[in-house]
């Protein structure tokens, strides 16, 4: 029982040894892996023994309960009946492709390939679980992709592979779709559970759905009409890869389908209605189109399809005697075509060419392989005594059948003739076209018969092709019979498996068939110009790529709608998005609150318009840019007025320092850019832009207001309380800063670090054009350091340094702290650059700037660090008082290191940003002098 | 000395700090030097986690209090299932992304290392924190490090993708704080649990600040999640970072997806009155809408690397409209998703890289180029990365699909989202067979010759490939744990006790009640020095 | 001695200013201003690439006196002239050739000049050899030219530069 | 002075938007700043106002000031400085690599 | 006396605020502006210190020596700018 | 009495501040309106902070005298200030009622035309003193 994975589980394993192997030898590639096949094939015989007993055997192992999703196997008799197809036809197609393949196609890769494609085949025709079984289910599409791609430096073979991806992969999909309904409805993915529900899935309102989109798989992957166009694109493969897939595998999995889930999705109306309809149209364009075909392969792959779509239509039609003809049918569809396609194979191995027009005459050259093809194409006329022919008799004998029980039936019977007739005629036309009617003109080499071994695969075939024809119940009887058995989850009905019924309606309908498929064929020259005037122009490659490249044309127009590369798009749409969230978390509910508010005075008042004139100042200025940020400072005073007035000392002075910084750093900035913006937006732009402004400013005064106008509590009141005790500190925005939020101040200080060094990384080799007028073209003033500024800005770099020591120390307890304490001696020595200029300041500071920024961040990190030593979290703080004689008390905290590191970080973090800035200048003015210097 | 087990839950924090400060006071130290200490801090980082997740595998929350303050008071970590996870993820993935990065791309540019192990600080901060503040702080940290990354090498394209990532973001942060200053001034508090208590007690005429807020915070998030129409940012942005920075980009989406989870299933979660599951329609409308543009950036794109991080936003998408069904499955589904997507796209990115620098002046555009010696090789993983990320068995994507499908399938969406998970995944295939098949099987004879790819290179990819596979054969545990999250999640109760009646870790005293105002006091407070 | 108090009156200023930000004569507070006028002028000395040598402090305590006085006086002329009849300003340039050479003397002089009724210290030339001088009330240059010469200019080159 | 406040923030944030809207970066930065400008403000206030009651703790007042939003408000002034800096020199990259300062990096 | 006395000074003040704030918007040139911005920090010293009395708190003295120290740096740059264009050469 | 001259200073200092500023608007161009503020703003804040520091003194326990730091401050920098805005202003050939110095005069103060030029004094080493 065990051995049921080890089947499938063989080919996967063993498709890593032909690359290996191909070093060895190149036949040894093949060797090996008939070698895997056989394997797979000798583990096939124990288990298939008990399955013609009459046993299901299942092996099952929990994978993904959750899911539904177990490793399960199952070897029914449908299932023995596909394994020994995939794994006797894989062997026989194996050693035809040792021949096959050219010297300079890599066969390490093709029979790796070729396994993944049996491995993955044989997964999916054993899968007890649904969900495994779309997993392998996909993975035939995926191995064949590679196999049709194989030549894939021919377009051909890439455009096939990719549409056979396409409807095969989507159909996947689908089946997917399906499966999960299908596993709702009945509450388990186990085949066995499924088969056994029929009726109540029947009786399910997601049953048409699931049936719908499982024979979206099915159609999909069985080239049935309309998705049958992949097909014959497919030909592009080399021909062991056609003889393998569109024979006995993958096509089959669609039909393979339907015949596993019979018993639990036919019977309905919903599914005679699609199956059966989809079966007869795929028959008759098949036939149609393959007799048209002037390409040997074409030929057979619209043949396929049209044999498909008879195995459909009798799963279609839904009776279990239909049912035998169809699982009988698949067998020896099965046959034949491979041996057709391996005939095919050696013709354009040996010919050069497949097409029929230029092919001739070929029995004199290859008789061996004429006769082969000429039974394969008479099993596939359905001439009797061969295999093709019964499985049709009881096609013909269905569709009378079937005829009997409407009015409009009857039209069933003609269709199936003409069907057959059809059949006839292309399986004339590829014996004749190809080794009589003539001599061969231009062939581009002489045709010879193969090599001994590429004939033997045919021979094989052929074989069985007449054994079945002659005598069908000693051969495929059995296998049938257990096959049927599994279709049905029961008795298989009466059938016989006889090549003489007597004179029946099929057998006329037979002949009908034969007689009108010659007439067909002796006509053919006035039909091939009808056609050609009618279909001519009808290709499925180009419908196909012409909806490619509507897809890609449409979704590059959509993309560009939305993908719109451009900030101020991004901008608006983030704005907008943020509105109309407001506006519905606003919607209905009321604006203001119930809190007393306070009195407005004079002063605030005219602040207030200090801040509007700002503001509207930044916006209406904002072409002259240097205007612009004198109004923005007047907007920064103006705020930490506010903070002075609304009682945030700290804040005020924080705002301050920052202020400073960053107008230097515009001003550094607006060296190097333009100083006016120019004019560019329309007036639309201009209202629109205007319209979100006022709309969000709109929303964040009113959401202001609605807060400010609510009365509240917050867990500040515990900060105030604890400020001392715990903190050891008066100023409790500061202890809150280092101590009970300094987990914040440690990121905050990490953000500013992260933002040196990536500034850093930007000013790196940053060339920019150093203006050497201002806007109005006036040449810059030589004094490059004015004598007074130098000198009272030297005397005012010590005041500045005690100052800030004076804010650091006091930080805890009072308004100040390391951040202030940093940026005021940061700007202190910008000042002293502003006044001095670079190079006489560089020269005069000890010690490079950059360290202090890790340094600093090491300090907080480490003090944070330190609590651990005593079993405490990251930044537990410690404080107390230490009393010294004569000085009296000294109140440290371990916040204060903390702190320290802060302030060690912003003075490096500033400095360094804002005097890289200022390099860039001098860089550039050096490389001008020295350019100037070689110049004279 | 103290059990240094007691502050794991930090640790996912710090060593990436502590690495990151070390290699800034190492400025101008070697290259070999700097990659070894990156690497030695990630493989710590990676251990951290792993205890970290071993920790909390069977349901524990630990709280790691900041400064010994409880909570709501001071700052909390907050380790459950999900968080834990998340950083596992995030380790892993930069690991990847530096095993691929010390091959040679880390140094087109400068401070590699540091803005990585910051990107590292602030992602793992982002998924540990319990405070709404210091998670904007967090935020922060990881986009300005992302900010670096992006533009690490230079050149026009980045600087332009860049200029653009950072204002939005820059927006993006403001909003972040407008919103957390509404709570603030409704509810008066800032850890998540107490959040979560405030809302559930809101009084009605609060009601519609309250959702104002928590509908900005959303916006907010989404712009980090690069939900539809907030992903503007990203195709640009991810496609002109260099692949040694946008490795580590992918898990960055899946931060605004973590966010999402955690603030509406803790603050605006089933216990939250009138705002509950708030943003759960929002969720599932755009996340499916997410998919949808975010194939038809695939199908337009006409690189690889715009292609991948296209693939981006539809796995975001993927995720969300997972969220938005706000299932235990569902939510479990969505977290599987995510985890792999992660890994994938990262892949994916890398692999691109490689690619492109094989093709020489071709780069990574889907045209024929030259062909390349290493065309199985590259191909066969693009074709494993592209099956996983498109959904298609055996691969990890394809279990994270069907389960969110599975997850849909007795709910009113059940139908939309078949539709456009399916055939968007088509799509998706579609889209990629073509790259694919351009990429490494058409050639232009005029091209030139193309370079082999550097073997090491490939090594995270072809990792990244097997893990993929490995996934779906431990689909079953790793679902388990996602479930176990996802129950968490769904119960913020335990989330909410554990924060504000849990124990310290560190010195393992127990707290007293959060009500009296003596608590969240160091256990000797003003005195163990 | 020189290289631990590079500029003992920088230092004690230093000191003063610490006491007045602190608001607090207390020993400690003394200390640790002492402890920062130490290491302050230390850490900046590089900075005073000049030495100022004040040769006669008592004169420049007079200067000193004499400006603040003047800047009262400018204050009430100023007011009065903005506040009167703008016909009353009869602005006008000034050109005015220094005596003065030190950079601490020349910067000192330019803000008096600044400080002081009615002139504004404009432009320095960049060899220092002159100031251009604004003047609300400048049609007779010589006078102002002289006063500011006595004024100030005469006593800053004593005080500081002549020996 | 609440209505003085709500007027203000609206104000800044509304000027903030027009400017981030416009084409070029300098403009972009300052409309930044006024945002920050605005999101700062906003974000003091939600403690409430009050005057002359700073929260530094006195012996003899029991009324202070809210001092969390103000922690707040720090440490997103000093993240907005960080930030600031970075998109600024950003712009000046912008304008070397793409030789104009127009956000997209054409001239339109 | 002394309520009086701030009043009637917070109103001097003020005034004085919104003619600078005049000066800075009509301009016209740009060193008028710096001139106009100048004024107006010093300006704002002379509320802050008016604060302080009015309140009679030094918590807000710091406020007014860095808008001090801070309004003069800034008035040092924005006209370097005009004169040099590079303010830190 | 000491509140009397507190408020005395303030109406004082208030005064010029404002005088400052009404000059500002009131004068006729920038040379004539640089002297007030540097003139009349200075003094009028210097007299804010002495009335503050008199106040402080005399309200609370020692004396407080920082304030004449803000004070000694603006007096430096005032001048300073004003010196730096009339030098942007001649450079920019800002128009003055009088008319400006004759050319020459100003290019030789401003260097219009001439190159720039890297900066010379940095060469100096700054050990060297006087
Ligand atoms: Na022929
Ligand atoms: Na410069």
């Amino acid at each position: 029982m065990t051995n049921l994975p080890l089947i499938v589980l063989i080919p996967f394993i063993g498709a890593m040894l032909p690359p290996w192997a191909v070093m060895t030898g190149r036949p040894w590639s093949a060797w090996v892996t008939g070698g895997v096949a056989l394997a797979a094939l000798a583990l096939t015989i124990v288990p298939g023994l008990s399955v013609m007993q009459g046993e299901t055997l299942i092996w099952q192992q929990d994978w993904f309960p959750a899911l539904g999703l177990s490793l399960a196997f199952r070897l029914d008799g449908l299932a023995l009946l596909f394994v020994l197809m995939i794994l006797i036809i894989g062997l026989l197609v194996i050693l035809y492709a040792r021949w096959y393949l050219a010297e300079q196609d890599p066969m390490g890769r093709f029979y790796a390939y070729l396994l993944l494609f049996m491995g993955s085949m044989l997964g999916l025709v054993m899968s007890e679980n649904l969900i495994q079984l779309l997993m392998f289910w996909e993975l035939t599409s995926i191995s064949s992709f590679l196999l049709i791609s194989y030549w894939r430096q021919r377009a051909d073979a890439r455009q096939g592979a990719r549409i056979a991806l396409a409807i095969t992969g989507g159909g996947g999909l689908a089946l997917l779709g399906g499966i999960l309904l299908l596993g709702e409805i009945v509450g388990s993915y186990d085949l066995s559970a499924v088969l056994a529900a029929g009726k109540s899935i029947h009786a399910d309102p997601l049953y048409v759905p699931a049936l719908v989109l499982i024979l979206l798989g099915v159609f999909t992957k069985s080239a049935q009409f309309p998705f049958h166009f992949w097909l014959p694109h497919a030909m592009a493969a080399p021909t062991p890869v056609s003889a393998y897939l569109h024979s006995a595998t993958m096509v089959k999995a669609g039909v393979f389908l339907l015949a596993r889930l019979f018993p639990a999705l036919s019977g309905s109306e919903a599914w005679t209605w699609i199956v059966a309809p989809v079966g007869m149209l795929t028959l008759l364009i098949g036939a149609y189109n393959a007799f048209f075909k002037h390409d040997l392969k074409g030929l057979l792959a619209y043949s396929t399809i049209s044999h498909l779509g008879l195995i459909t239509l009798l799963f279609g039609i839904g009776t279990p005697l239909a049912a035998v003809a169809g699982v009988f049918h698949i067998m020896n569809h099965a046959t034949f075509k491979a041996s057709l396609f391996m005939a095919a194979g050696i013709i354009d191995h040996e010919a050069g060419t497949r097409d029929m027009r230029r092919l001739a005459g070929l029995w004199k050259f290859m008789p061996q392989t004429g006769l082969l093809a000429m039974i394969a194409a008479a099993a596939m006329a359905g001439v009797p005594l061969l295999n093709g022919f019964l499985s049709k008799e009881m096609f013909f004998e269905k569709t009378v059948y079937m005829a009997s029980f409407a009015e409009s039936f009857w039209l069933l019977p003609v269709l199936a003739t003409i069907a057959g007739a059809l059949a006839v005629a292309y399986s004339l036309r590829f014996i004749h076209d190809v080794f009589f009617n003539g001599t061969p003109t231009d062939l581009p080499r002489t045709p010879h018969d193969p090599s001994r071994w590429m004939l033997v695969p045919v021979e094989v075939l052929v074989v069985i092709c007449i054994a079945v024809g002659i005598l069908p119940s000693l051969t495929f009887g059995p296998l049938l019979g257990v096959a049927v058995g599994a279709v049905l989850q029961g008795p298989a009905p009466d059938y016989s498996l006889k090549v003489w019924h007597g004179f029946t309606p099929a057998l006329g309908m037979s002949m009908l068939a034969l007689a009108g498929g010659a007439l067909i064929y002796a006509i053919r020259q006035p039909l091939f110009r009808w056609h050609e005037t009618l279909f001519g122009r009808i290709d499925a490659r180009a419908l196909f790529e012409g909806f490619e490249r509507a897809l890609l044309w449409s979704s590059r127009a959509l993309d560009q709608l939305i993908h719109r590369r451009s900030l101020q798009f991004m901008l608006v749409v983030l704005i907008s998005a943020a509105l109309v969230m407001l506006a519905r978390g606003f919607w209905g509910m009321p604006i203001t609150g119930s809190a007393t508010l306070l009195p407005i005075d004079p002063v605030s008042t005219s602040a207030a318009i200090c801040l509007a004139a700002g503001a509207i100042g930044t916006v209406v200025w904002h072409r002259q840019r240097w205007t612009a940020l004198v109004m923005l400072s007047v907007v920064g005073l103006i705020i930490a007025l506010a903070f002075v007035k609304l009682s945030a000392p700290d804040l005020a002075l924080t705002q301050l320092s920052v202020e400073m910084v960053t107008i230097v750093l515009l001003l550094l900035a607006l060296h190097f850019l333009p100083k006016q913006t120019p004019r560019e937006s329309s007036l639309p732009r201009k209202l629109r832009d205007l319209l979100l402004a006022l709309l969000g400013g709109g929303a964040t005064g009113l959401l202001t207001w609605a807060v400010l106008t609510r009365p509240y509590d917050s867990i500040s009141g515990w900060m105030l309380e604890n400020s001392v005790p715990g903190g050891g500190g008066t100023n409790v925005v500061n202890v809150i800063l280092v101590d009970f939020r300094g987990f914040d101040t440690l990121g905050e200080i990490t953000v500013l670090a992260i933002a040196a060094i990536g500034i850093y990384m930007m000013l790196r080799d940053l060339r920019l054009d150093v203006p050497l007028t201002d806007d109005q073209g006036r040449p810059w003033s030589s004094d490059v350091n004015p004598l007074i500024l130098a000198t009272f800005s030297r005397l005012l770099l010590p005041l500045a340094l005690m100052v800030a020591v004076f804010i650091f120390l006091r930080g805890h307890n009072l308004p100040g702290g390391g951040f202030i304490a940093g940026l005021i001696i940061s700007v202190a020595l910008v000042m002293q650059y502003l006044a001095n200029g670079i190079a006489w300041t560089k020269l005069r500071l000890s010690g490079e700037l950059h360290p202090l920024i890790g340094l600093g961040l090491l300090l907080a990190t480490a003090t944070g660090l330190g609590s651990w030593y005593f079993g405490y979290p990251f930044l537990t703080s410690t404080h107390g008082h230490l009393h010294l004689p004569v000085i009296g008390d000294l109140e440290l905290a371990s916040v204060m290191l903390f702190d320290l590191g802060v302030m060690m970080v912003v003075i490096g973090i500033t400095l360094v940003i804002l005097i890289r800035l200022g390099r860039i200048g001098l860089v550039q003015r050096r490389v001008a002098i020295d350019d100037s210097d070689l110049n004279r | 000395m103290t059990d240094l087990g007691n502050h794991v839950v930090i640790a996912p924090i710090l060593v990436p700090l502590l690495t990151g400060t070390l290699l800034v006071l190492l400025r101008g130290s070697a290259t070999p030097l700097r990659r070894t200490i990156s690497m030695l801090g990630i493989q710590l980082l990676l251990a951290a986690s792993l205890w970290l997740l071993l920790q909390v595998a069977d349901g524990d929350l630990l709280v790691y209090q900041l400064g010994s303050w409880a909570a709501p008071y001071g700052i909390v970590l907050v380790a459950d299932r999900l968080s834990a996870a998340m950083v596992m993820v995030t380790s892993v993935l930069a690991l990847f992304a530096m095993m691929h990065a010390i091959q040679g791309s880390d140094r087109r540019g400068r401070q590699y290392h540091v803005l990585f192990q910051f990107l590292l600080m602030g992602l793992n901060g982002a998924f540990l924190t319990g405070d709404l503040f210091n998670l904007f702080v967090f935020f922060e940290i990881l986009l300005i490090a992302s900010y670096g990354m992006l533009l690490h090498g230079g050149g026009a394209a980045r600087s332009k993708a860049g200029l653009h990532y950072v204002v939005v973001n820059l927006v993006g942060s403001s909003l972040f704080l407008f919103a957390v200053g509404t709570l603030y001034g409704v509810l008066g508090t800032l850890n998540m649990a107490d959040l979560a208590l405030r809302v559930a007690a809101l009084p009605p005429e609060e009601v519609g600040l309250v959702r104002a807020a928590a509908l900005l915070l959303f916006v907010v998030f989404a712009l980090k999640a690069a939900l539809v129409p907030l992903h503007l940012w990203l195709p640009g942005a991810y496609s002109a970072a260099g692949p040694a920075s946008v490795a580590l980009f992918a898990i960055m989406t899946k931060v605004g997806g973590y966010s999402i989870l955690r603030v509406y299933s803790l603050i605006f979660g089933a216990e939250a009155g009138p705002l509950a599951n708030l943003v759960e329609p929002w969720l599932l409308v755009l996340g499916l809408l997410t998919i949808v543009v975010g194939t038809i950036g695939v199908l337009a794109s006409r690189n690889l690397a715009l292609l991948v991080a296209h693939l981006v936003v539809i796995s975001s998408g993927s995720i969300l409209t997972a969220f938005g069904l706000g299932s235990q499955a569902a939510l479990s589904a969505g977290l599987y998703y995510s985890f792999q997507s992660a890994l994938v796209t990262a892949a994916l990115f890398m692999l691109t890289e490689n690619v492109a620098r094989t093709r020489g002046a071709f780069a990574d555009q889907l045209r024929a180029g030259p062909m390349l010696p290493a065309a199985n090789l590259l191909g066969g993983l693009f074709l494993v990365l592209a099956l996983a990320v498109a959904g298609v068995p055996p691969l990890s994507g394809f279990i994270g699909k069907v389960l969110i499908i599975q997850a849909s399938l007795d709910t009113p969406a059940i139908a939309w989202i078949m539709a456009i998970v399916l055939s968007t995944s088509l799509l998706t295939l579609m889209a990629l067979a073509r790259a694919g098949s351009t990429l490494f099987f058409k050639t232009d004879t005029n091209a030139g010759a193309a370079t082999l790819p550097n073997a090491a290179n490939l090594v995270p990819v072809a990792a990244v490939a097997v893990i993929s596979l490995l996934y779906v054969v431990f689909a079953s545990p790793i679902y388990s744990y996602t479930e176990a999250a996802a129950a968490q999640l769904l119960s913020p109760a335990d989330y909410i006790e554990a924060v504000l009646d849990g124990e310290t870790l560190a010195g393992g005293e127990t707290r007293l009640d959060s009500e009296t105002t003596s608590d969240g006091m160091p256990p000797d407070s003003g005195g163990h020095d | 001695m020189k290289t631990l108090f590079p500029h003992p009156i920088l230092s004690l200023m230093l000191l003063g200013l610490w006491l007045l930000l602190v608001n607090s004569i207390s020993p400690g507070q003394i200390l640790l201003g002492t402890l920062l006028a130490w290491l302050i002028p230390l850490y900046t000395a590089r900075f005073w690439t000049a030495q100022i040598h004040i040769r006669r402090p008592l004169l420049l305590l007079k200067l000193t006196g004499t400006v603040l006085v003047d800047i009262l006086i400018a204050n009430i002329a100023v007011a009065r002239l903005i506040v009167g009849p703008r016909a009353r300003i009869q602005p006008g340039f000034i050109r005015m050739p220094l005596r003065v050479k030190g950079n601490v003397s020349v910067s000192l002089l330019a803000n008096i000049i600044t400080l002081t009724p009615g002139t504004l210290s404009a432009s320095l030339s960049p060899d220092r050899s002159e100031l251009i001088i604004h003047a609300l009330q400048g049609e007779d240059s010589a006078a102002i030219i002289t006063e500011i010469r006595e004024r100030y200019e005469q006593p800053l080159l004593d005080a500081l530069e002549q020996t | 002075m609440e209505a003085l406040i709500a007027l203000s923030v609206g104000l800044l944030t509304a000027c903030g938007i027009y400017l981030l809207l416009r084409g070029r970066t300098f403009p972009v930065v300052l409309g930044i700043t006024l945002l920050s400008y605005a999101v700062n403000l906003f974000l003091f206030v939600m403690g409430r106002l009050s005057i002359g009651v700073p929260a530094i703790l006195e012996p003899n007042r029991a009324d202070y000031a809210d001092p969390l939003p103000q922690a707040l408000v720090l440490t997103a002034i000093v993240i907005g400085f960080g930030m600031t800096a970075f998109v600024v020199v950003l712009a000046l990259r912008a304008r070397a690599d793409l030789g104009n300062d127009h956000v997209d990096g054409r001239e339109p | 006396m002394l309520n009086l006395a701030l009043a009637v000074g917070f109103l001097l003040v003020t005034v004085a605020v919104l003619l600078s704030l005049w000066r800075l918007i009509i301009g016209p040139d740009q060193p008028d502006r710096i001139l106009a911005l100048d004024t107006l920090y010093v300006n704002t010293v002379a509320l802050l210190v008016l604060l302080d009395i009015k309140l009679a708190s030094s918590l807000y003295f710091e406020a007014a020596l860095l808008i001090a120290l801070f309004g003069f740096v800034g008035t040092v740059a924005l006209a370097k700018f005009l004169t040099r264009g590079d303010i830190i050469e | 009495m000491v509140e009397i001259f507190v408020a005395l200073l303030i109406l004082i200092g208030a005064g010029f501040t404002l005088l400052g500023s009404f000059g500002l608007v009131r004068l006729r161009d920038l040379y004539e309106r640089l002297h007030t503020p540097t003139k009349a703003t200075t003094l009028g804040v210097g007299s804010l902070l002495i009335a503050s520091a008199v106040f402080f003194t005399w309200r609370e326990p020692g004396v407080s005298l920082h304030e004449v730091l803000v004070a000694v401050f603006l007096f430096i920098t005032a001048p300073v200030s004003a010196h730096l805005i009339a030098k942007a202003a001649l450079h920019q050939r800002s128009p003055s009622r009088s008319g400006l110095p004759p050319e020459s005069l100003l290019e030789k103060h401003d260097g219009h035309g001439a190159k720039p030029r890297p900066n010379a004094e940095a060469k100096q080493k700054p050990s060297q003193t006087g």
